[in-house]
């Protein structure tokens, strides 16, 4: 595993078979220091991409999943924010999905069908971003009180963070 | 029953090595601590070293250091012992060495007084 | 026999962590059991949004109490990749040897643990004794026990001298003939053998199916170790073996524990035989680039993973930890069905619960 | 007045206390000494016992006032009856023929006493903790009786000052039945819930067992009683394997008595030090499948040597 030529190898030939089976849409390909390739794709895409994962090149081990909220570039959403959801792969090498989300009432379909193991990172992105996933066994807070009843706390945390330290 | 046997053997001799080789544990506040010159303990000062640059004060991730300017050359830099988390990023930073942990082992403070420290008090 | 419902933390002797189990047992058999996390969710990632790369050193050691170094050593390589920094050897030998020290501090102090829980004191003792050689090795070296404030964006901020590498070697020597001893006693003593044989185990399927990392990942025959999948400097220039077992039971990761605390032992001597020398840190920039890094880490427990991404600014934009515990603990409710009341603290120990590590 | 010396003084109630705290001591310093600490220092034991009396008693709701306060007593009570039959040094304060059956019995009831106080308690922990008791009860209760009726089969009499006297005669009954002897010790391990056998108050199983609910004076008499149920156990077992014997007659009783319940002692020490608790279920595997059928077989073997 992870000779220096190979590197990256499990990223281009995971793009490669996207693209062979879903020849309509379109892939973005991007690198992210160490070694991690990240393909960016449309939500609905998320589990044909990790059934591709898992069934042809064999990588089942799901690290964790990451959410983000970003500015959003186009504007396409009323917020003015994107969640981007990343979920990092590992089998010698990295390899990040990364779909975008809307800032309002973002919903994706839960990985826990395939990854059993997803589960809690699920529930800690639910909690903290308020993103719900559809088909999640069990979506309820992992960390927060029982009886919290604010805004997801990460959420709008650019912002927030940003007057914390004082920032303009 | 060579395994029943060997299951005895491997803890036996230890423990009865251990009956009469005597404690490995000190009582702490009467017996000798060892402490290593290098543990990082209270927080001291070179007063005359301190440039008032404020540089420890921005780097501390505990906010345990406060620096008073009141004007040119007169500042004052407090230290708060109970917000303090030992961790040296001030020694770190400090361009003119003058923060430094010494390998006291004890470093909470014993009065009200001192949950303020006034480390420098630099007058014009 | 009636159901009780037996409570589990988050404060009890069973279990000195805080978290909480509800388990309904039925007589001395656990049927269901509930858990509940979240007792010390500091919201540290939060958090590091708030405060500077450099500052946020000092708070990423803070999110666990054992494996503090593995966790800043992550977030520096993660900061030093997007400040696209190329460390001195040196620096990385002096991060390894940290990181193998605190390996085997944490197995010992988890074997401690779970001999505490067996009603074994003398392991326990032992065990804590002989942890107590790799503290005062740390705490030379760093000025610290736990948290050592080793690591700074760039290297390290400790250097040593050939003759305290040479005392280090010493204490080494020592601590590889106790560790091994105690590897002794795991293997053959028997009653230790009978509370943990065929307890909490977790078969391959299990394991991959719910992503676990670490001892645990190793214990039920999954063969991983990012020290050695993932080619980190320095480990590609070492010899190790990274054990593995198949039975998936507390005994088998309480063997592969042991056994890598004594492939760490090892490790340790190659890395000091090996110190390159040169300067142990280059600057860092305060500013990091705009952009985004991912870097893993074998801790004690497994698998760390970081992900910052940087906005230009001092501060990080955001920055994700996971923590090796969480993929454990999504496994309990399979280990805790249907075992006796006396097997729980077995089984909760088993997996080296840290749940500051999880809740963060 | 020699009547009330021997009740309350020696070898009766103070005597004994003197002995528990002692005991109490002894144990953990030997204990803490084979993993390498430092260990209490003498007084600890009598510390912690003045300490206990002078908490706060927490009157837990739901628990029938006059059972919880009884059963300590009753324990306790029972323990220093079935003291007054055991001879220290040849000393009793009472001795009769048959006197072994009843110091057995008496030393039964602080077992069903401790089941008593995990039952009438609301605490889940006190419940599994008092249906353990019960269970390890069973488990090492017969094999217990069958290693301590051996010696009385050998000597002929239920009478412990007699046998005593028989080994005096003949020689140490450990030595005659070693068998006997090791399972009398296992068996009493067991009766005091000691490690490896302390599965009922295991802390990190059932926290307290069936007197986590206790507290202060309870509790200090509960404490009292089970190291007093050390001290006479010890003293039976001494009595009755390690009785007199021709070589040591030249020197004083009461110190060569003492020497051995030491190292009656120092075996129970050396056993918490050396094993690691066993499971409920496997103490019953322990008890019925290798502890009872070798008791059987060390009864049948006395019957037919002795009988």
């Amino acid at each position: 595993m992870g000779e220096v030529g190979h590197q990256a190898a499990l990223g281009k030939a995971l793009v490669q078979g996207l693209r062979v089976k879903f020849p309509d849409v379109s892939f973005r390909e991007q690198t992210m220091p160490v070694d991690e390739t990240v393909v960016i794709m449309p939500a609905s895409l998320l589990i044909p991409a990790v059934k591709v994962l898992m069934d042809d090149l064999g990588i089942w081990h799901l690290s964790t999943i990451t959410a983000d909220v970003a500015a959003d570039s186009g504007g396409k959403a009323e917020t003015g924010e994107l969640i981007r959801l990343l979920y990092h792969f590992w089998c010698g090498e990295g390899v990040t999905l990364c779909v975008e989300l809307p800032g309002l009432s973002p919903e994706v379909t839960t990985l826990t069908g395939l990854i059993p193991g997803a589960a809690y990172y699920e529930r800690e992105i639910y909690e903290m971003f308020g993103v719900t996933f559809d088909g999640h066994p069990d979506l309820r807070p992992l960390f927060l009180p029982d009886d919290w009843n604010e805004e997801p706390p990460m959420r709008d945390s650019t912002a927030k963070a940003a007057a914390a330290r004082g920032d303009p | 029953m060579k395994e029943a046997f060997r299951s005895i053997a491997c803890l036996v001799p230890q423990v009865f090595r251990a009956l009469f080789r005597g404690p490995q544990t000190v009582a702490f506040p009467f017996g000798r601590a060892n402490i290593p010159e290098g543990y990082r303990g209270r927080l001291r000062i070179h007063a005359d070293q301190c440039r008032g640059c404020g540089l420890c004060v921005r780097d501390c991730p505990a906010s345990a250091l406060e620096l008073q300017r009141e004007g040119r050359g007169r500042f004052r830099l407090l230290y708060y012992p109970h917000r303090c988390a030992y961790c040296g990023q001030c020694e770190l930073s400090c361009t003119s060495k003058a923060l430094y942990h010494d390998n006291s082992f004890v470093g909470g403070v014993a009065s009200l007084d001192e949950l303020v420290t006034v480390m420098v008090e630099r007058e014009g | 026999m009636s159901k009780l419902v037996v409570p589990i933390g988050p404060q009890h002797p069973l279990l000195k962590e805080p978290l909480s189990f509800r388990l309904t047992v039925e007589g001395e058999r656990v049927t269901e059991s509930a858990m509940r996390l979240g007792y010390v969710h500091r919201g540290i990632e939060r958090l590091c949004q708030t405060r500077t790369y450099v500052q946020n050193i000092h708070l990423l050691e803070r999110v666990c109490g054992i494996c503090s170094h593995v966790h800043t050593t992550t977030y520096c390589r993660a900061v030093e990749a997007l400040a696209g920094l190329e460390l001195p050897p040196r620096a990385l030998h002096l991060r390894a040897l940290l990181c193998e020290l605190e390996r085997i501090h944490s197995h010992m102090l988890w074997l401690g643990v779970l001999a505490r829980n067996v009603g074994f004191d003398t392991i326990f003792m032992y065990a804590w004794r002989d942890r107590e050689i790799v503290l005062d090795i740390m705490e030379d070296l760093s000025g610290g026990r736990v948290s050592h404030a080793v690591n700074v964006i760039g290297g390290v901020r400790i250097d040593l001298d050939d003759a305290h590498r040479d005392t280090i070697l010493q204490q080494l020597d020592l601590l590889e003939d106790q560790v091994e001893w105690l590897l002794g006693v795991v293997e053959h003593e028997r009653t230790l053998q009978a509370r943990t044989r065929g307890i909490g185990v977790l078969t391959l399927a299990d394991v991959r199916r719910y992503c676990v990392v670490g001892p645990v990942a190793r214990a039920s025959g999954l063969d991983i170790d990012l020290r050695r999948d993932d080619r980190q400097a320095p480990y590609d220039q070492m010899h190790y073996e990274v054990p593995v077992h198949d039975a998936g039971d507390v005994w088998a990761r309480t063997l592969v524990r042991v056994k890598e605390a004594v492939e760490s032992v090892h490790l340790c001597r190659q890395i000091l035989d090996t110190l390159p020398a040169g300067a142990v840190s280059v600057r860092a920039p305060r500013r990091i680039p705009a952009g985004e890094a991912v870097t893993r880490s074998e801790a004690p427990r497994g698998e760390v993973i970081y992900y910052v991404r940087s906005d230009g600014s001092d501060h990080p934009a955001r920055v994700k930890i996971r923590t090796p515990t969480l993929t454990s603990l999504i496994t309990l409710p399979d280990q805790l069905r249907d075992v006796a009341m006396a097997d729980v603290s077995v089984v909760l120990s088993g997996v080296d619960l840290c749940i500051a590590c999880a809740d963060r | 007045m020699m009547a009330l010396y021997r009740l309350l003084v020696f070898p009766g109630f103070g005597f004994l206390f003197v002995c528990a705290m002692l005991f109490d001591w002894i144990d953990r310093r030997v204990i803490a000494r084979t993993q390498e600490r430092v260990g209490p220092p003498w007084y600890q034991p009598l510390a912690d016992f003045i300490k206990l009396l002078a908490k706060e008693d927490v009157r837990t709701e739901g628990v029938h006032e006059v059972a919880a306060a009884g059963l300590p007593i009753v324990s306790l009570a029972s323990v220093l009856t079935a003291a007054l039959y055991v001879p220290v040094g040849g000393v009793a304060a009472a001795s009769y023929e048959g006197d072994l059956i009843v110091v057995l019995f008496l030393l039964s009831v602080p077992a069903l006493a401790y089941f008593l106080a995990g039952w009438i308690s609301p605490g889940v922990y006190s419940v599994i903790g008092g249906h353990r008791s019960l269970l390890q009860y069973f488990s090492y209760e017969v094999p217990f009786m069958m290693a301590l009726a051996s010696p009385a089969v050998l000597a002929g009499s239920w009478r412990i000052m007699s046998i005593v006297a028989y080994q005096g005669q003949a020689t140490w009954l450990a030595l005659i039945q070693p068998l006997g002897f090791l399972l009398a010790i296992v068996g009493l391990i067991g009766k005091l819930k000691r490690d490896p056998l302390d599965i009922p108050k295991a802390k990190s199983e059932v926290v307290g067992g069936p007197l986590t609910e206790y507290s202060g004076r309870k509790m200090a008499i509960w404490h009292l009683a089970m190291d007093m149920q050390t001290v006479v156990g010890i003293f039976l077992l001494v009595n009755l394997f390690l009785g007199e014997s021709r070589f040591l007659e030249a020197l004083p009783a009461f110190p060569v008595f003492g020497a051995k319940a030491l190292a009656i002692l120092l075996l129970l020490s050396m056993a918490s030090a050396l094993y690691a608790r066993l499971r409920i279920d496997q103490l019953a595997n322990l008890g019925w499948r290798v502890l009872a059928p070798l008791a059987l077989l060390q009864v049948m073997a006395t019957l037919w040597v002795g009988g």
